[in-house]
């Protein structure tokens, strides 16, 4: 079968957009059924990526290669362990984000549509690129919809809140860029071919000094979308006043583009550097982890609330990631889409608390749970994952991440723990001022138990909860291939350089590793420049 | 035969004369005008050089300005009875719709 | 005789251009700056460029000062505007300029030794210039056109009364 | 047969399942049916594992099942895979046998309620919990089930979450306990870095064969053992229990006998080979235990509210469950746990009855001469009494005893007699609680008395058995007065559990021993009467006389005060001042900061901004004036 599944993964939900530019506004049924259904075709072509997918091999997959722009700028897709599952994450939630929004959003259907389908065409390129150009160019070209999504669907404070998050976006991407193009001289440098292969950066070693810049800038860049303590405050911002459905992207897909990215770039491409900055950032993730926390524990508004948690649970996987053993990665991965899952529901449980009661403040509610029993148990269901109760899939991401980090780095573990805590604490007393108690707002009362509709878009969630608690085997094999891989090419690369240290050589700002042959890819390069 | 320091004396001349009647005059078109003596006395030293370098290049140059300038004069009075017709005034510093 | 004439066009050309700056009235402006034109045509017929003074008398003194006119014209305004009242102003602008002048001259000192020596054979023939500028100026040439187009557009466009105006 | 013991856990697990998906559309009558019937079977299939075990011998005592590998990544390996053996066999028989007449009771004591369906549900969830923490075979599976009892807890005990204490209660049970299962979490991380395995068997053979060093190991047993103080209620995380009684009443039988509570006494006795190798670790977890038996047993003295007291002498009785593990008699401890689950089970479903009887009243200075209305309800709490208070002939006398023989013998005085003022006040309080409810004058509210009555027959046969099997379950762990070859529990128990300290004692001291045990119940219970049928105002005058004790004493220590002014409150208030001062200020304030001094210096270049063409032009020649002087010179 030649059929370019990736790019179809990839680029269907866009050609839906486009095909959307020919359908009347005033026909809104129409353009939300055909959202949902491009959607679950997505989602469908994208279980085929899964099941096709071989365990067996660190190389991306379903490799699509062509030539684009030229001088290095290719058009390079593909897929490894690591990758596919934040793939099928976004195909996963595309449609239940749909769903979640479909009465929500009345005004300015069609180009609501269209965002959320270009969103998702961006988010995908973002983690099957494999040029670094047509990363950043993804990587970018994401924040448009986004950006809309909140500015014109969003809450009361919607402007400062997509400013906000648009200029933290761009104040790290920027600099990404600007590293990126640095590579791209000094590959040049070295070799005389132009590229942006990240295959061909990886084989590049750099001396420590230049890769001390060059990982500053794309860890900001990454830090600022994960976020990481100090760069965080864009995040509850746009969290409260982004729609339901921005939120639950937001949370569930597009911070897992910062952790993503330095699993793909930042560690296997800045080995030394990322040694040198491991304490700085290891330190930031526990304050995240515990800062968010408490943080968490005295917001007023329960979105906000959800928000501070992403930042906890975001500083564990990164802790996990710089813990660069392979439980705690593969802990992070899985983690990440635990935490997709679990926030993202949490998200939509908010959302659908927000449609009844037009507030999110918690003092607003209480004794939720006496007129809403289904809706209770489903927000506990996506509570008691995103506390990591064993059995749902939280408890399997933690306790990998926790013990990776732990193999590290035992006192980073001891405070990483503390999260077990403070999740129970935030969320349970959420709960419990939202859902439990004697109902203190007249409004509540006028409270409808979910509809059908409703529970169709919940019920895939806790399923998969489920599953991925009692059975994770189902993706943690199809990763470890890959994850051995990055962990080998990041301890080969240091080996060299520590050796290199050790004779008191000096270094060129980048050398190649001689072993590999040249890919593809710089061949045909220098081909076409001969 | 001239010495060509003179031409070239001149057009400085010109060129200060030209800078200095920008600052005096209060009215737009003068002011316009006073910057057209400026890129003649440009012209006047393009073409200097031009003749002591024995090259033609300078002579192109200046055709160029001459067409650059027409162009120039075109839109800049056109902007400036546009001004004119909006704020019945030509005086420069009335004119600051771009004060920040 | 060339001096006599150099001498005289240079200073009618500061006379008028003297004159533009402390006359109020637009319309004698606009006829002091077509003297001014005028006498620096003759100074580029002086300096072996006939073909551009031929067009420096065509296009400046010609084309552009007729809309000039045109313009002036067509403001109309009774009363001239007088100069600079702000006296801060003035003497900036005379220290700029004296600064200025100094500049100039220094740096053009450095390059009038070589012009003596030069060579004065060729003559700016309107064939010579011709082919220069259709071979290797083709392109800037081609733009110019387009430019010149743009502006006569822009020109008409801003100018234009709208209809509900 | 013995091969289906993995069904064991699963049947309430698929029955949970069921209700929890379709129960809303069930009958009553058959949720309460199915819900019975899956612990029912569990218990079937626990009695015939045992019985295979029992059968087997000690050869092939351990049976493993492996269902299924759950997490593997690297090193770190967990499969879904149970274990039975003589602990787990005993552990799950009292799980099912307890929990089924819980079951049962509940039927009637919940016959009301309107969330009928989602109490079963929870009680099914709760009983597969416990049963996968009891039959795990590695801890990482255990700990599932360790989290999973806590979760039942927080959903049980915040049953009726629309009383903000229920809510309150169930929170505070999970979270508490969290804290525990932190250390715990952290225990199995050194567990797997340093032994490489999770699998019960690995750890024991790696500790055996000296793999690990004494003050590592003593490292593991205290964070797991801290695991254990939250998970049964000890000191310092025993907080949550006494809140507990805001679930019903069958809950709270369910917690503290059959189930969670006595998870941390499993795991210890589980880990026995762990704890006896680190001896220190030893000796703390019985200093710890005596010191909660007595602690918890002086708060039990001046409670009013009757479940109160039962919770606080389950935190006390716990406290002895750990005396044994600490002092090494791990088959001690387990005895205790085996028949506390009966007496306490028992004591929890009778006192449920009392309320029952009196529409739901609690407090006890508001009962009295209850005997003569509650014929059956009467004897069977009196009975539970008796064991607890460790009279001679049922059940707690054996285990209690067999604890604190234990405790001597090893040569921890202090914590024998710790164990030893810790019966007197059992004693004392347990019949303080008979005479003020079922004594005395009639203190009744005149409403309560119109309704009073004996509850159903669902209610008193599960009463009815519980007593019986708190009068004999003691006679299978006799001591070694009435002959060496009686100890069958120890003896059934010896595969899993080694006896590290063999007990050498003449007849002479055991004897003496439970004469003293014996004399101290009788003392204790002497003194109860004293007080209170025999001169009812000496608890008034005590009172009096020191108020600031009894103030203490009543108000418990004021622990739940100063955990939340010292932890609780404090972390609430520097949160908000850090977010208020620090995450708007400092860090938003950066932010916020740095876009407006872009907005400043905008604002302040604008000036330059003069809109005055002129200047503009001026600035320009300026600015090429410059540019010249710079080439020039």
């Amino acid at each position: 079968m030649n059929l370019p599944i990736l790019s179809i993964v990839t680029f269907l939900p866009l050609a839906g957009a486009v095909l959307f530019i020919f359908i009347g506004r005033e026909r809104e049924n129409l353009l939300r059924y055909l959202a949902l259904f491009i959607t679950i075709i997505t989602f469908i072509a994208s279980l085929y990526l899964y099941f096709n997918f071989n365990a067996q091999t660190p190389e991306p997959q379903f490799v699509e290669k062509s030539a684009w722009i030229g001088y290095g700028i290719n058009y390079h897709i593909g897929i490894d362990g690591i990758s596919l599952y934040l793939v099928l994450l976004t195909t996963f939630l595309m449609p239940i984000v749909l769903l979640s929004s479909w009465t929500y959003i009345q005004s300015r259907v069609k180009e609501y549509l269209i965002f959320m389908l270009m969103l998702q065409t961006g988010i995908i390129g973002v983690f099957v690129a494999l040029n670094l150009f047509l990363f950043y160019v993804f990587w970018e070209a994401m924040l448009i919809p986004m950006y809309f999504l909140i500015g014109i669907w969003g809450g009361r404070r919607k402007i400062y809140a997509t400013v906000k998050f648009v200029l933290f976006t761009m104040l790290g991407s920027l600099l990404m860029l600007v590293a990126i193009f640095y590579m791209y001289s000094l590959f040049y440098k070295a070799t005389g071919t132009y590229s942006f292969n990240i295959f061909d950066y990886y084989r590049m070693i750099l001396n420590p000094n230049v890769q001390i810049w060059l990982f500053l800038a794309f860890a900001l860049a990454f830090a600022i979308k994960v976020p990481l303590f100090p760069f965080h405050t864009w995040l509850p911002d746009a969290h409260v006043e982004a729609p339901t459905a921005g939120s639950v992207v937001l949370a569930a897909v597009l911070l897992k583009m910062g952790t993503y990215g330095f699993l793909r770039f930042a560690l296997p491409l800045f080995p030394d550097a990322l040694q040198k900055f491991l304490p700085v950032l290891a330190v930031l993730c526990i304050i995240g982890i515990i800062y968010g926390g408490l943080m968490a524990l005295i917001q007023k508004d329960v979105k906000s609330l959800v928000a501070y948690s992403s930042v906890s649970h975001m500083g564990l996987i990164m802790l996990a990631v710089f813990a660069l053993n392979i439980e705690a990665v593969e802990g992070a991965i899985y983690q990440m889409l635990n935490h997709g899952l679990s926030t993202g529901a949490l998200f939509l449980c908010v959302g659908i608390l927000y449609e009844r009661a037009h507030t999110r403040l918690i003092k607003e509610f209480g004794g939720v749970s006496k007129q809403m029993p289904v809706f209770s148990a489903f927000f506990l269901i996506c509570m008691l994952s995103s506390v990591g109760l064993p059995g749902l899939n939280g408890f399997v991401g933690e306790v990998l991440c926790l013990y990776g980090v732990f193999k590290t780095n035992t006192l980073f573990a001891i405070l990483g723990v503390t999260t077990v805590i403070l999740a129970a604490a935030y969320l349970l007393w959420m709960f419990q001022r939202v859902m439990q108690g004697p109902i203190t707002n007249e409004k509540v009362f006028s409270f409808k138990d979910l509809r059908v509709r409703e529970i169709v878009y919940l019920a895939p969630i806790v399923v998969m909860m489920f599953w991925m608690g009692i059975y994770p085997q189902t993706f943690l094999r199809k990763m470890d291939v890959s994850v051995t891989h990055l962990l080998n090419q990041v301890k080969k690369k240091e080996a060299i350089f520590t050796k290199a240290q050790k004779e008191k050589e000096t270094l060129p700002p980048s050398i190649l590793m001689e072993s590999e042959k040249h890919t593809e890819d710089t061949e045909k390069e220098e081909k076409e420049s001969r | 035969m001239i010495p060509l320091s003179y031409f070239l004396i001149l057009s400085i001349i010109l060129f200060v004369l030209g800078a200095i009647g920008f600052f005096i005059k209060r009215d737009l078109i003068t002011q316009f005008m006073t910057v057209e003596i400026m890129l003649n006395a440009a012209n006047l030293a393009f073409i200097t050089f031009a003749k002591s370098a024995g090259s033609l290049d300078g002579q192109v140059i200046v055709f160029f300005i001459i067409t650059v300038a027409a162009a120039e004069a075109a839109v800049g009075l056109a902007i400036i009875l546009l001004v004119y017709r909006q704020k019945k005034t030509i005086k420069s510093e009335d004119i600051k719709l771009m004060k920040g | 005789m060339a001096h006599i004439l150099f001498f005289l066009l240079a200073i009618i050309c500061i006379g008028s251009v003297l004159g533009m700056i402390i006359s109020k009235d637009q319309a004698y402006n606009a006829l002091f700056l077509i003297v001014a034109f005028a006498c620096m045509g003759g100074l580029f017929a002086l300096l072996d460029a006939p073909f551009i003074a031929a067009v420096q008398i065509i296009i400046y003194a010609g084309a552009i000062m007729i809309l000039f006119i045109f313009v002036v014209m067509m403001i109309n305004l009774r009363t001239g505007i007088g100069p600079e009242k702000k006296k801060w102003t003035l003497y900036f602008a005379f220290l700029v300029a004296g600064v200025l002048i100094i500049e100039l001259v220094l740096t053009l000192k450095g390059a009038l030794k070589p012009i003596s020596s030069a060579s004065m054979d060729k003559i700016g023939s309107p064939t010579d210039l011709g082919r220069l500028l259709f071979t290797k100026y083709l392109y800037p040439f081609e733009i110019t056109s387009i430019l010149i187009i743009a502006a006569l557009v822009g020109a008409i466009v801003l100018v234009k009364k709208r209809d509900k105006e | 047969m013995t091969e289906i013991f993995w069904l064991i856990p699963f049947i309430p697990a698929l029955s949970t399942l069921i209700l929890a998906v379709f129960g809303q559309k069930l009958p009553k009558k058959y949720v309460s049916f199915q819900a019975c019937f899956a612990v029912f079977a569990s218990f079937v299939i626990s009695v015939i594992s045992l019985i295979g075990l029992l059968q087997a011998g000690h050869e092939h005592s351990t049976i493993v099942k492996n269902l299924f590998s759950w997490i593997h990544a690297g090193s770190f390996k967990a499969d879904l895979s149970l274990q039975l053996d003589p602990l787990s066999a005993v552990m799950a028989l009292v799980v099912t046998g307890v929990g089924f007449l819980i079951h049962v009771y509940s039927v009637g004591y919940m016959a009301e309620d309107k969330g009928y369906t989602r109490y079963f549900t929870y009680m099914n969830l709760f009983t597969f919990a416990m049963l996968v923490l009891v039959m795990a075979s590695n801890i990482v599976l255990m700990f599932v089930g360790w989290e999973g009892v806590g979760l039942c807890s927080y959903l049980l005990i915040g049953f009726w979450f629309e009383k903000h204490s229920a809510a309150n209660a169930g929170k505070k049970a999970f979270i508490v306990n969290r804290i525990g299962d932190a250390a715990f979490l952290l225990g199995i991380f050194f567990i797997f870095i340093h032994i490489g395995s999770g699998e019960f068997r690995a750890i024991n053979e790696a500790i055996g064969g000296g793999e690990i060093t004494q003050s590592l190991a003593t490292l593991i047993a205290i964070l797991l053992f801290v695991g254990a103080v939250g998970k049964s209620a000890q000191i310092p995380l025993y907080v949550w229990l006494p809140d507990a009684m805001e679930g019903p009443t069958p809950v709270s039988a369910l917690i503290h006998a059959a189930t969670m509570v006595t998870a941390g006494v499993y795991m210890v006795s589980r880990m026995n080979i762990l704890f006896t190798f680190s001896i220190s670790a030893g000796h703390i977890v019985a200093v710890v235990g005596a010191v909660t038996a007595v602690f918890a047993a002086t708060m039990a003295l001046t409670q009013n509210d009757i479940k109160r007291v039962l919770a606080y002498s389950t935190i006390s009785q716990i406290g002895y469950m750990f005396i044994g593990c600490g002092v090494g008699a791990y088959a001690a401890g387990m005895f205790h746990l085996y028949t506390h689950a009966f007496f306490k089970s028992l004591l929890f479903l009778a006192a449920g009855s009392v309320m029952h009887a009196l529409s739901g009243e609690l407090n006890m200075q508001k009962m009295g001469g209850l005997r003569k209305y509650l014929p059956l309800t009467y004897p069977t709490f009196l009975i539970g009494a008796i064991a607890i208070a460790g009279i001679p002939f049922l059940s707690g006398f054996f285990s209690k005893d067999a604890i604190l023989t234990s405790a001597f013998a090893s040569g921890q005085y202090f914590v024998w007699g710790l164990g030893i003022f810790g019966a007197v006040l059992t004693a004392f309080y347990m019949f303080r609680l008979i005479f003020l409810t079922f004594y005395g004058k009639e203190r009744l509210e005149p409403e309560a008395k119109k309704h009073l009555h004996e509850s159903p027959p669902v209610m008193t046969i599960p009463l009815v058995l519980l007593a019986f099997f708190s009068v004999i379950a003691g006679y299978v762990g006799l001591p070694v007065v009435f002959g060496k070859k009686l100890d069958f529990f120890g003896r059934f128990l010896e595969p899993v559990i080694e006896h590290a300290h063999e007990v050498h004692l003449t007849l002479g001291t055991e004897w003496m021993l439970i004469l003293i045990s014996v004399a101290v119940a009788v003392t204790g219970i002497y003194i109860a009467w004293v007080f209170y049928i025999k001169n009812p105002q000496t608890p008034h005058n005590l009172v009096a006389r020191f108020p600031g004790l009894y103030k203490l004493l009543y108000n418990k220590y004021y622990v739940d005060e100063i955990y939340n002014t010292l932890f609780v409150n404090s972390t609430i208030k520097g949160s908000e001042v850090v977010y208020d001062h620090f995450d708007l200020k400092v860090i938003d304030g950066a932010v916020n900061g740095s876009a407006s001094a872009t907005n400043f210096f905008g604002k302040v270049l604008s000036y330059i901004q003069t809109g005055l063409i002129k200047d503009y032009a001026l600035i320009f020649l300026l600015g090429a004036i410059l540019l010249l002087g710079y080439l020039l010179f």
